[in-house]
């Protein structure tokens, strides 16, 4: 295996011969077609083992279901079946006005829901041809690296709870409460938090805020050390995910990865710092990456990212200027007959919209890129040759939700 | 019939009351009833202590403190639909969990709670447990394949190959024990349980002290190999949740798989015993030789009712910080209530601790060093118990291929070369 | 009640034990050849092998029995069914049971009955009265006695055995290397 | 850039931008080898997104659009083309990986065929669905009754 992955490393592969979704029964009886050694006895009856993992299944986070090709416990090959949570968010964005849209990208990646909403109102307003006032930007910074916190949170007790260690589960969830309870107090939800809207934020922020957020910082670095203590150095932990889903920075371009798993590989792409929306270009932060690509170092990159996310909010609490938070925006929002395609980093990679107006007061298409869904297609160039095990740990170190995956 | 035999077997002398039959019979039946007991309060206190680890409260609700929790478990298991699934194999489907239990609970015919408070005293006793507890993976593996279904299966195929290997590690440091024994002047071992124990008195030392550090190696070999032979935490991969949904148990539901829960628990208490027994002393109360004399041994014969009197002090304490709303009284009557069960058996605990303190052969004393004996024993498994639980709050599953190179690139040789230079120092030594 | 423990060769508790023990063996050994499920034969000869284990226990060789049952029924056994589980039932079942060289097989086990009834008959003044009663408790240690030596002077089948663990070395090495493609 | 592609391919390629955007409006004859060039001579390494956009009333009805970026660069350009319904377009499985799942799913919600496309099937839809539902045509209520009464036993999905 690991020379295998050596060899991903260093020669650039043609893209045509990592292509997933190879038929897989066709190949139930033969291991001609598949790239990987042959089993150790072909001469005895090895039958391999087809399994259907999920879609209820504890460790595919959701309704995922994966057909996994077994020889013994090895894993020969992969399907992915999605599409149970398919809900057809762009079918009704063309039937809904922006405005009214707007709380559906709340119900895609549900643990990032802030996000979500950013890229949208963010990509509407650029269609608009809008700024949203700095005070609205500040406050939106501030949400969405919470939010981003919070998402790594959730991601970390999972992952970790696939990887069989369950005590981090309870402690991350422990310190997300404290983020949902001041997106609760910031907007009256905690989870599809629809916090802003097209042309910045409809809520000023409550008394307190401020204060809030300073208590947060200072309550939840020393939890991530806790998490660190309990994982970091732990042999176990090590063994697990040290080699674990290798993807090289080559095969994460081709396969259009993005976010922690493309910085993990080694790539240093980060769209607050590459094409900056809001205001990130006002703050110090720095994009942490990875050298080998494989699970343990999107672990640290996220690790990492969390106390990056905690310094950005730091900048933000202290410089939120006073002003507006709403940019002129008119009642009826029609855009003007064009298209345009904006993209933020969320959580989990490159969140773009793509929107498609013909001057009515409903999108005439708008299609999201869901980073989850893309992402997902790397699991079978990952887990190849692999064994059961990591398949639960690769899901994990891949951050999908299925909400995004299917839409 | 089989403890017939064994009675038969056992030596006459040792264990005295044992040798009898009816005797024996009283003891299989507390042991049996013992053990199923002890398995249902390790169900309570394994979902307390790991809710504990991990911020929660655990049950909270059946009862006061979640205490009357594992009645109402296991009167739920038992009224549960018993599914057999239509492709399954009918037969071994339905005995694969009573070779589980049978194993587990014949090891307890000779582990001993003290010198005389054993089932049975084989000359071959640790053979014969090792023997009995490596039979439980049959009942894994049968159950695993009558299920007819792909991930009982994979459990199943991990379970017996890790089983199998980690056994090897297990018997080599066993061995390493056993070696031990032979120290004395006669320069004859001993397999017997009981044996080992007295080996142990006799040379003044647990084996876990005995040529520090080989003892105290063959002791951590063989408490790494006692978690991958009883498939928990971090060896649980014949279950492992997020990757088998439940490992070999997939199909099972209600009563039978309780039964595979209750060998689960019994083979860790078991696998406890004998760690207990040939490293930690057995039944031996701490430095019997350092703080000997009367004095002491009344001292530490305070120890049980003073445990028992803390249980009850705590329960108190939760009594009285219970919130004073009417909703909760129920509750509290029924925790003041166990409570005072608790501090019953300590004041009757310290009546027989002071009543018996003299060493004189009368009732009340042969009582006292009876209590004495299974306390220290029970005490030293308990540590275990609670280390069980410890490892499953605080660590992640090994994968397959990492545990088998543990268990035969690492633990073999290491195990290996402890029996080797276990035998080379108790020449050298002689 | 005391054991009684001083007749000769007598088996340990009541003759009962022996023919209850001996037809569990015998029973399931049949059922070992007949089940067409290769992991119901397997259990079988688990039963099988536990039975001839509690005969060890009669004949006064615990040390035996407790071997037999670590070797054979926790050890070998756990192997054999990790092999068969992975076998495909529905063609096991479906195929033939014997094959056609059966009367032969008949013939050799018959032949080999023969020998030992044989051998029992002819040559039961050969064999000693009694057996050497070995003293209860200490058998283990007479075992040991027998394969390193006691105090002082070598075993009486020492050399036998360590050439036997050379040889078991030597099949383990083979397994090894037929098992592994480039060492 | 523009400028020397423009004089390859002639009429066949129009450069626009938009909002500070920039997009290609390429003929369809072009596009395998034009995606080829953009990847090959012009860095663009990343294929962020391809998807469609359904025009019913124009001859040529569906747009795809290719979403890509060029590390090297960081620049995102758009490459826009239409296609008749019915009419296929090469796939760019060989030039980005990525696009197999993308592909998939813009034939399962508009019925654009791929050639070339390693295993063309419906994504996120169950696999005997009819109808493809991000047309323009077709109902935001509307639902492959058959499949539902057949697969889900049930009268209808809503």
């Amino acid at each position: 295996m690991s020379e295998r992955t050596k060899e991903q490393a260093n020669v650039l592969p043609d893209p045509a011969s990592y292509v997933q979704g190879t038929k897989l029964d066709k190949l139930t009886h033969s291991t001609s077609n598949l790239e990987f050694e042959t089993p150790d006895h072909p001469y005895l009856d090895s039958n391999e083992l087809i399994i259907n993992m999920g879609p209820q299944h504890p460790a595919t986070h959701g309704v995922l279901r994966v057909i996994l090709k077994l020889d013994g416990e090895k894993v020969l090959g992969t399907e992915c079946v999605i599409g149970y949570l398919h809900r057809g968010v762009e079918k009704i964005a063309e039937n809904r006005t922006y405005t009214m849209f707007n709380p559906y990208v709340d119900r895609m990646d549900y643990v990032a829901a802030v996000s979500n909403g950013l890229g949208y109102c963010q990509a509407v307003e650029k269609l608009l041809n809008i700024e949203a006032p700095p005070r609205a930007n500040y406050i939106r910074v501030i949400l969405t690296e919470l939010n981003r916190i919070a998402s790594h949170q959730l991601w970390l007790g999972t992952h970790a709870l696939d990887i069989g260690a369950m005590t981090p589960l309870f402690y991350t969830f422990r310190d997300r409460e404290e983020i949902l309870k001041i997106f609760e107090k910031y907007c009256g939800a905690r989870l599809t938090t629809h916090a802003f809207r097209i042309g910045g934020c409809q809520y000023e922020t409550y008394a307190g805020f401020e204060k809030e957020v300073k208590n947060f910082l200072t309550f939840v670095a020393p939890k991530i050390d806790e998490y660190e203590t309990l994982l970091t150095t732990n042999r176990i932990w090590l063994e697990r995910t040290k080699n674990v889903g290798v993807i090289s920075a080559a095969d994460a371009i081709a396969l259009g990865v993005t976010g922690p798993v493309l910085r993990a590989s080694g790539v240093k792409w980060d769209i607050r710092k590459a094409l900056p929306y809001a205001n990130y270009a006002d703050f110090d932060f720095e994009i942490p990456t990875g050298q080998n690509g494989d699970t343990y170092d999107r672990y640290l990159v996220r690790m990492v990212e969390m106390r990056q996310s905690l310094r950005i909010i730091e900048q933000a609490v202290n410089g939120i200027p006073e002003g507006p938070i709403m940019a002129k925006v008119p009642k009826v929002i029609k855009p003007a007959v064009g298209e345009i395609y904006h993209s933020i980093e969320a959580p989990k990679g490159e969140l773009g919209y793509f929107i498609v107006s013909d001057g009515s007061t409903q999108p005439y298409r708008l299609r999201v890129r869901p980073p989850s869904f893309v992402n997902l297609q790397a699991l079978d160039v990952m887990v190849r040759g692999m064994l059961v095990a990591d398949v639960v740990a690769v899901i994990g170190t891949l951050d999908i939700v299925l909400g995004e995956v299917d839409r | 019939m089989l403890n017939y035999i064994m009675s038969y077997l056992g030596s006459p002398l040792t264990p005295g009351q044992a040798g009898n039959q009816f005797w024996a019979l009283i003891y299989v039946l507390i042991i049996f009833a013992g053990v199923s007991v002890v398995v249902m309060a390790m169900n309570w206190l394994e979902r307390k202590a790991l809710a504990h680890f991990q911020i929660r409260l655990g049950p909270m609700r059946v009862g006061p403190h979640g205490l009357l929790q594992p009645i109402a478990d296991a009167l739920k298991l038992m009224l549960k639909e018993d599914i057999i699934p239509a492709e399954a194999d009918q037969f071994v489907f339905w005995v694969a969990p009573l070779i589980g239990l049978l194993a587990a609970f014949t090891v307890y015919t000779v582990i001993p709670f003290g010198p005389s408070q054993a089932v049975s005293d084989m000359n071959i006793g640790i053979l014969f447990m090792l023997g009995v507890s490596s039979l439980g993976v049959l009942g894994i593996v049968t159950a695993g394949w009558a299920s007819n279904s792909h991930y009982p299966l994979i459990g199943a195929l991990r379970s017996s190959a890790q089983m199998v290997s980690y056994e090897v590690a297990m018997g080599l440091a066993v061995v390493s024990a056993i070696l031990m024994t032979s120290l004395n002047t006669a320069g004859t071992g001993t397999l017997s349980m009981i044996g080992i124990v007295q080996a142990q008195q006799q040379q003044g030392v647990w084996f876990l002290f005995k040529f520090f550090p080989l003892g105290a190696i063959a002791f951590v070999i063989f408490a790494i190999a006692m978690v991958a032979e009883t498939n928990r935490a971090p060896f649980d991969l014949a279950e492992a949740e997020s990757e088998l949904t439940a490992g070999f148990h997939t199909e099972y539901s209600g009563l039978r798989w309780s039964l595979f829960m209750l060998a689960e628990y019994a083979a860790m208490l078991a696998v406890s015993a004998i760690a207990v027994t040939l490293w930690l002393g057995g039944w031996m109360r701490p430095f019997p030789n350092l703080l000997s004399g009367p004095a002491w041994e009344f001292i530490f014969s305070l120890f049980p009712g003073l445990t028992f009197a803390a249980l009850a002090g705590f329960t108190f304490l939760g009594t009285i910080r219970m919130p004073s709303h009417s909703f909760f009284k129920i509750q509290r009557i029924g925790l003041g209530v166990f409570g005072l069960l608790l501090a019953f058996i300590a004041l009757v605990l310290f009546i027989i601790a002071i009543a018996g303190r003299n060493a004189d052969g009368s009732l009340a004393a042969r009582t006292r060093e009876g209590i004495d004996y299974v306390y220290w024993f029970m005490f030293k498994v308990a540590i275990f118990m609670y280390l069980f639980i410890w490892y499953r709050a605080t660590w992640p599953r090994y994968r397959f291929d990492q545990l088998m190179r543990v268990g035969w690139k690492v633990m073999l040789p290491i195990s290996l070369g402890v029996l080797i230079l276990t035998a080379i120092v108790g020449v050298l030594v002689k | 009640m005391n054991p009684v423990l001083n007749v000769g060769a007598a088996p340990v508790a009541t003759p009962w034990f022996f023919y209850g023990l001996a037809a569990a063996a015998v029973i399931s050994g049949l059922l070992v050849i007949t089940r067409r499920n290769a992991v119901h034969s397997a259990l079988a000869l688990i039963i099988t092998l536990l039975s001839v284990a509690g005969l060890y226990l009669m004949l006064y060789a615990p040390f035996v029995a407790g071997v037999q049952i670590i070797v054979y029924a926790g050890g070998i056994m756990v192997l054999f069914l990790f092999v068969i589980m992975l076998v495909s039932i529905e063609r096991s079942v479906k195929e033939r049971q014997f094959n056609r060289i059966w009367p032969v097989g008949l013939f050799a086990s018959c032949a080999l009955l023969a020998l030992f009834l044989s051998a029992f008959s002819k040559g039961k003044a050969l064999l000693p009265e009694r057996m050497v009663q070995l003293a209860e408790g200490t058998n283990t240690e007479d075992i040991a006695g027998f394969l390193y030596g006691r105090a002082g002077r070598m075993g009486e089948y020492t050399f036998a055995f360590e050439i036997a663990s050379l040889l078991l070395l030597v099949a383990i090495l083979g397994a090894v290397i037929m098992t592994k493609k480039k060492i | 850039m523009v400028e020397k592609y423009k004089s390859q391919y002639g009429s066949g390629l129009e450069a626009q931008t938009y909002l500070g955007q920039n997009y290609f409006s390429v003929d369809r004859s072009l596009i395998p080898d034009f995606l080829r060039l953009l990847r090959d001579e012009e860095q663009f390494d990343y294929c962020v997104d391809i998807t469609a956009v359904h025009y019913p009333k124009r001859e040529k009805q569906f747009d795809v659009v290719w979403i890509l970026y060029s590390f090297p660069r960081n620049e995102r350009v758009r490459v826009k083309t239409q296609i008749a319904d019915g009419a296929s377009i090469p796939s760019s499985v060989p030039i980005w990986a990525t696009a197999n799942w993308l592909e998939r799913e813009v034939y399962d919600m508009f019925g654009i065929q791929f050639d070339g496309h390693p295993d063309l099937k419906r994504i996120l839809l169950p696999d005997g669905w009819k109808g493809f539902p991000l047309r323009k045509d077709y109902g935001i209520l509307q639902q492959d009754k058959e499949w539902v009464q057949i697969n889900l036993g049930i009268e209808s999905g809503q």
